[in-house]
């Protein structure tokens, strides 16, 4: 038993049917992240000021990033076009480029992740904030009872808020970063050793710690998932599924065709994260 | 005879006559329907059952009855959104008593109760401030402020004046409660994080039930222990006086 | 898609990806600059970011994926998807600002 | 002679593999993992029927809890207890383990019940065959679906076991219940649902890209039959409707395992303090994505039953159904428009005029082709031939009751109206009409009609009619006192059935309260309840011994229908069909005049 137009197109619908099904399946790919850029939206508009930060992230970074993913698009429509053209070794060739911009895309991402998540903002008792990186948590750890002890101190490479300056800025715990900004003038950057009975709160940077890092992390794992996926597809299809280029030439540019337009999705859903979270 | 049939409960609010008749005329255009059909329906199982020797008629009905039925039952519907239902509920959502000769209730429910806030003598709620919520002070009341002063909470029971506006704010402290007085014909989420509105006038004296009606944990069925007390005015302003700055120190705010 | 008109000339098709190329890599540099100058009100920017982003798409929607010259069929799906996506949007967020407004601001 | 005999194997050797296709897949491929669209939709059946079948059981304990307030369960209580432990202490369904129970009654009624019988089970078998096709255009992805289906349920019946118990926040899942109730079956509750949701999107791209694509020759758009097209529209809804839930779901799985506010507000208090949440969350945001799914999914709870209805009515009246253009017509609008009513759940959030006006006008819309369909419906049976069938039977049933409950839809869906009726046992009855009754029974009549196409038996008719008297009177007797209970002022969702609000000595004063006969009604519900499902017992006998038992069909067609699926061997080998098929007319051509015979299958050339 076959199954038809799982190459040749249908004639009245003029396509084979995992174009078709490629399609579909985006179009609720499309409603999927349509649903987060709603959320997104909602929760923007409906943050108070001085919660929602602007120009968190590091823009030159997410810049490269986007780069990356474009260069992995263009080469994507490019290989698929080589082997149109019969070119199978060109595509060879140009679908490695892809492969490893999908590699760097998901290091530079997690350089990013590892970025915020050793991002600490300590609350004192005293009422200071102190924000910055991590540099090391001095001892502690160790088991007792059953319960991972806190470290003696931890030490921060970052800058001191006076104690009323939430307290000046706004309600509730705004983000530290916008006082920063809101205040004018330039603090300075250094290392501080804090005790950790000193502390009231520590939290890092990550999504429980506002509702902005909150979908950003979301939003950006989920894009990232998404980019793995692709790269695991397109890789099998480039290696070991290769094999079919032999048997069945005309279904594995196909595939080829398919994979690309997911491809093309990943990329074009991190046109709109980009701007939207590293940008405004 | 809508009336009968459905039984519909006790109505002690203005615009709670409003909603019965909303809901009778509704069932009067299903009840036409219903009946309508039930009888077709009957006689044609009846009349068209297989029988040996009869063969079907290709064609069935002809003619555009059915086209009118539908045209029918969407004008209707078209009737009861237009003419009821929307400048209705336009109502009860727009047009506030004004605020200066209606008493002001926030009510913020909980797991698995009622508080209600007054604002007092002064008619002004205090200062809010996120930093001071705490459970005894949900919205985060300022302490410091003239108008808190007076502020007081009641459990469970709340006094509303008869005949006179009414603006109950409603919220809620832990997860999503409803705010439903049967006989007033309100209901409403009292949602955390929101305070939502909601008014009525009173027509009859006396103690309404307060039913929770959204889900809201393992005491939901329990949250059933509140109810709205319509004074006449001048009982209802001897209660206030009671519980209005020192005379209700046991339940005044602070 | 395979022996429509794509099929011929593909030469004359990387030309116009490697076009498309550029005008992503252009249309990025433009974003990010624009996120440098500081226009005086938010919405210019958010205006100008959205709208480069858009074009953006459009680009590699049309001919990375070539939905420029895709068959009819996609469209009214894509069409369809696009009137529920909106509708679930702005629906929604018309709804929360008809809905009262959070206590604490 | 026809077409039918020409296609016509006996049954007996009409096993599997009659096609080209000659090794012999061996037992796991062949009945296990399958990509055969009619072994799949078998599993699906199978599955789900057993998964409706606990539903019920859910409800039976919810029942007897309503009716009997703080009393063990008979026989079930101590088994309970022995099992769950503390939530069922001395064998009665204590306050958490009723919301566990009534929110996992209404999960695995709709995701896992109705809507794999009507969608997957049904469409799987059927629509392939329908439109002439070998098999779905994925069979691999259609056997992924399965999968991903199974294991969604299974996540779903574990959470019962863990420390805690299963969800406890209703179907709804409703922000922050749902973050704040302390046990992890919540969770296990959203993974569940993440796999379902994966599971009807693979489902609903195979699809429409089988209707799309492998239509047979001849098969155009207008002769497709009735039960393609509203699975069809089905199959668009959950494409585009479930997504947005998957996002809510992730956003509520971060609530919860990461500690995002996604739907909690700043403020929250928990245990007496300030939560320790970043805050600046919104709780209707879930509501909003949450029913922007599932008011499109109510559709398709109804759209597959609908289709079953169409077939069956117009097999057995033995004439074409009544306004088939319409009919195709109101199924596209309903599915267009269901996407934009989602909002008349949450009437009393808040809303303000504009939007509710907008979200009242929609729904009243909607209502315009359900009524064009019931009409349809109805009037087909005009100048017919019926046969009274139990499938027949639960066909015709299902029309009034569907009428009930969707007219009851009428008065929740103005809003002013709402004010009263909101989340009251109104609600439930309303609901339940046009699933219980109405899904249901189209469901039921779906499994008599189809039944000889998959076996090569009939079930038994004197069982059928049993099942058939039994079923329709217990339903109404259960869902229509819910109205008037409803209407009285009766909450849903109580553990205690309502007890806590009925009027006693010391709350004589108090207006509003529930009349003791409002309460006492729910004792007679109950009793009902359990004798539905003793009216189930002929049904699940039948459907055991017609395997068997069941009286052999003759031939392929055995109740001289039209359309393609019964033009092919009984039960249809692996890829359908012996022979190319084409199709030269509509798909209900019955009792066409100057015909030989009353019915003309669509794949037949001439009329002789
Ligand atoms: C299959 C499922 C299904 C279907 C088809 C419908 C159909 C409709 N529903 Fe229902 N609904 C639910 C399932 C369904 N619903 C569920 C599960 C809930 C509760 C969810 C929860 O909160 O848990 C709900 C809740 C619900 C609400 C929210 C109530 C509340 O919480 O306060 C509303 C409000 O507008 C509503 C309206 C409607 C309307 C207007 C229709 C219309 O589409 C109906 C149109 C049909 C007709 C108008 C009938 C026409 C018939 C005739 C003309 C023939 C008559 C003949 C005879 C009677 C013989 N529904
Ligand atoms: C498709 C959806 C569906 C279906 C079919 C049903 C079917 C039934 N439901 Fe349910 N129900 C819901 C969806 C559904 N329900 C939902 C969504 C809720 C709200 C939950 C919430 O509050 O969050 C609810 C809530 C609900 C309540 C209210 C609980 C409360 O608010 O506290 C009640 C109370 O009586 C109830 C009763 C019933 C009854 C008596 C049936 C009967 O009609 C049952 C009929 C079923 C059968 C007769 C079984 C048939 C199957 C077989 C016989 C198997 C055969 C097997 C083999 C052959 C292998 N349901
Ligand atoms: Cu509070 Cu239910
Ligand atoms: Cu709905």
């Amino acid at each position: 038993m076959d199954i038809p137009y799982t190459v040749m197109p249908r004639r009245d619908t003029g396509l084979y049917n995992a174009k078709l099904g490629i399609w579909l399946f985006l179009a609720s790919e499309v409603m999927l992240f349509g649903a987060l850029f709603s959320s997104y939206i909602l929760l923007r508009v409906g943050s108070y000021p001085g919660v929602w930060p602007h120009g968190l992230l590091n823009v030159p970074v997410g810049t490269v990033n986007t780069l990356v993913l474009i260069c992995s698009s263009v080469t994507v429509v490019l290989g698929w076009a080589a082997l149109k053209a019969n070119q199978f070794a060109k595509y060879r060739k140009i679908q490695a480029i892809t492969l490893a911009c999908a590699g760097m895309f998901c290091c530079i991402k997690s350089y990013e992740y590892y970025d915020k998540f050793t991002h600490y903002e300590v609350i004192l008792k005293d009422g200071r904030v102190i924000d910055g990186h991590l540099v090391e948590k001095v001892g502690g750890g160790q088991l007792v009872d059953g319960r991972r002890q806190p470290p003696e101190a931890i030490v921060i490479h970052g800058v001191e808020f006076p104690a009323d300056a939430k307290a000046a800025g706004m309600a509730k715990v705004p983000l530290i970063h916008n006082l920063e900004k809101a205040s004018g003038h330039h603090l300075e950057h250094k290392e501080f050793r804090i005790p950790w009975s000193d502390t009231k709160k520590v939290q890092n940077y990550g999504p429980w710690h506002n509702t902005y890092l909150a979908i950003y992390f979301t939003m950006t794992g989920l894009h990232a998932l998404h980019v793995i996926g692709g790269a695991l597809v397109i890789g099998w299809i480039w290696g070991p599924g290769a094999a079919m280029w032999k048997s069945d030439p005309e279904r594995y540019t196909n595939r080829v065709e398919v994979s690309g337009l997911f491809w093309h999705f990943v990329d074009l859903v991190w046109i709109f994260l980009f701007p939207i979270l590293y940008l405004l | 005879m809508m009336e009968r049939i459905l039984n519909l409960p006790v109505v002690a609010s203005e615009h709670g006559h409003d909603v019965n008749a909303l809901v009778e005329l509704v069932h009067w255009l299903m009840g036409i329907l219903l009946v309508g059909w039930t009888i077709f329906f009957i006689y044609t199982l009846y009349r068209f059952r297989a029988q040996p020797g009869r063969k079907a008629d290709y064609h069935g009905v002809r003619g555009h009855a059915s086209t009118w039925l539908e045209v029918g039952v969407a004008s209707f519907e078209a009737i009861l959104l237009l003419g009821f239902a929307i400048p209705l509920w336009a109502k009860t959502v727009d047009e506030y008593p004004p605020e200066k000769d209606a008493t002001i209730i926030r009510v913020v429910a909980e797991q698995f109760g009622w508080n209600f806030i007054y604002p007092g003598a002064d008619g002004k709620f205090g200062r809010q401030d996120l930093s001071l919520v705490t459970a005894e002070n949900p919205f985060g009341f300022d302490a410091a402020d003239p108008a808190t002063k007076d502020n007081f909470t009641v459990l469970n029971e709340a006094h509303v004046p008869l005949k006179k506006g009414v603006i109950i704010n409603c919220s809620s402290k832990d997860v999503i409660h409803s705010f439903k007085v049967v006989p007033l014909r309100v209901t409403q989420d009292c949602i955390p994080g929101l305070n939502i509105p909601l008014h009525f006038v009173a027509t009859k004296e006396g103690k309404y039930q307060i039913i929770c009606a959204q889900l809201c944990g393992n005491g939901h069925a329990a949250m059933a222990n509140g109810t709205v007390v319509v004074d006449t005015e001048s009982d209802f302003k001897t209660w206030m006086a009671s519980k209005s700055a020192g005379g209700g120190a046991a339940t005044s705010f602070e | 898609m395979s022996d429509n008109k794509a099929h011929h000339g593909h030469g004359d098709h990387s030309k116009t990806y490697w076009l498309v190329f550029f005008a992503l890599i252009i249309g990025t540099i433009v974003t990010v600059g624009a996120y440098f100058i500081h226009f005086d009100t938010i919405f210019l920017t958010i205006a100008l970011a959205l709208a480069i982003a858009s074009v953006k798409a459009s680009l590699v929607a049309g001919w990375f994926m070539h939905l420029a010259s895709e068959q009819r069929m996609i469209y009214t799906i894509l069409g369809f998807t696009a009137f529920f996506f909106l509708g679930m949007m702005l629906l929604t967020i018309w709804a929360m600002q008809d809905t009262p407004k959070p206590i604490f601001p | 002679m026809s077409q039918s005999t020409k296609t016509a194997h006996a049954p007996a050797h009409g096993a599997h593999h009659s096609g080209g296709d000659h090794h012999d897949p061996g037992f796991w491929r062949t009945y296990v993992f399958s990509t055969d669209h009619k072994v799949i939709g078998i599993q699906y059946g199978v599955s789900s029927l057993i998964f409706l079948f606990m539903g019920f059981l859910l409800m039976l304990a919810m029942r007897w809890q309503i009716a009997w307030p703080n009393q063990p369960i008979p026989v079930v209580g101590p088994l309970l207890e022995a099992v769950l432990g503390q939530p069922a202490s001395g064998g009665v369904l204590g306050a958490d383990l009723y919301n566990s129970f009534g929110a996992m009654h209404g999960t695995i009624m709709v995701f896992l019940g109705v809507v794999p019988l009507g969608f997957a089970a049904f469409g799987n078998y059927l629509v392939p065959l329908q439109i002439g096709a070998p098999d779905m255009t994925f069979p691999r992805i259609n056997m992924a679906s399965f999968w991903s289906f199974l294991v969604g349920g299974l996540i779903m019946m574990v959470s019962f076991f863990i420390p805690g118990g299963a969800a406890q926040g209703g179907w709804t899942s409703y922000s922050p219940l749902a973050t704040s109730i302390p046990t992890d079956g919540q969770t296990y509750w959203i993974i569940g649902m993440v796999f379902l949701i994966t599971s009807s999107l693979l489902g609903s791209v195979n699809f429409i890209a089988t209707v799309i694509q492998l239509r047979a020759p001849g098969m155009g758009w207008m002769r497709m039959p009735f039960f393609t097209w509203a699975q069809f529209v089905t199959a668009f809804i959950l494409l585009l409707a479930f997504p947005p839930l998957e996002a809510a779901a992730v956003l509520q799985l971060m609530d919860k395992v990461a500690g995002t506010s996604f739907y909690l507000p700043t403020g929250l208090i928990t245990g007496g303090k300030l939560a320790d949440i970043s805050g600046g969350g919104s709780p209707l945001l879930w509501q909003h994505l949450f029913w922007f799914l599932a008011h499109p999914e109510v559709y398709v709870l109804i759209l597959p039953a609908m289709g079953i209805v169409g077939e069956v009515i117009a097999n057995n009246s033995r004439k074409p159904i009544f306004g088939y253009r319409s009919l195709v017509y109101s199924v596209l609008a309903v599915g267009f428009i269901s996407f934009i009513v989602w909002a008349h759940h949450m009437y009393l959030t808040g809303m303000g005029t504009k939007i509710s006006t907008f979200f009242q006008t929609t729904t009243m819309i909607i209502s315009v082709p359900s009524v064009i369909i019931l009409t349809c419906l109805f009037l087909s049976l005009w100048g017919g031939s019926i046969r009274f069938n139990s499938a027949m039977l639960f066909s015709l049933a299902f029309l009034p009751m569907f009428g009930i409950g969707g007219l009851t839809g009428l008065p929740l869906g103005f809003n002013f109206s709402d004010i009263h009726l909101h989340d009251s046992y109104y609600v439930i009855a309303h609901f339940h009409y046009v699933v219980a009754p109405g899904s249901i029974f189209a469901l039921f009549a779906g499994v008599y009609y189809w039944y000889p196409k998959a076996t090569g038996r009939k079930m038994n008719e004197l069982l059928g009619k049993i099942h058939f008297a039994g079923s329709f009177v217990f339903m109404n007797l259960i869902f229509f006192p819910m109205f008037a209970q409803g209407i009285a002022g009766m909450s849903r969702r109580m553990s205690d059935g309502g007890a806590s609000y009925m009027v006693s000595d010391a709350t004589a004063d108090v207006v509003g309260r529930l009349a003791k006969s409002v309460i006492d009604a729910n004792v007679g519900i109950s009793v009902a309840a359990f004798l539905l499902g003793v009216s189930q017992i002929p049904f699940i006998i039948n459907f055991f011994m017609s395997m068997f038992r069941g009286e052999k069909v003759t031939s392929d067609n055995p109740w001289d229908a039209t359309t393609l699926e019964w033009q092919t061997p009984t039960p249809p080998p692996h890829g359908n069909f012996t022979e190319s098929i084409k199709v030269y007319r509509g798909p209900y051509e019955y009792s066409v005049p100057g015909a030989a015979r009353d019915f003309l299958p669509q794949n037949q050339p001439s009329r002789a």
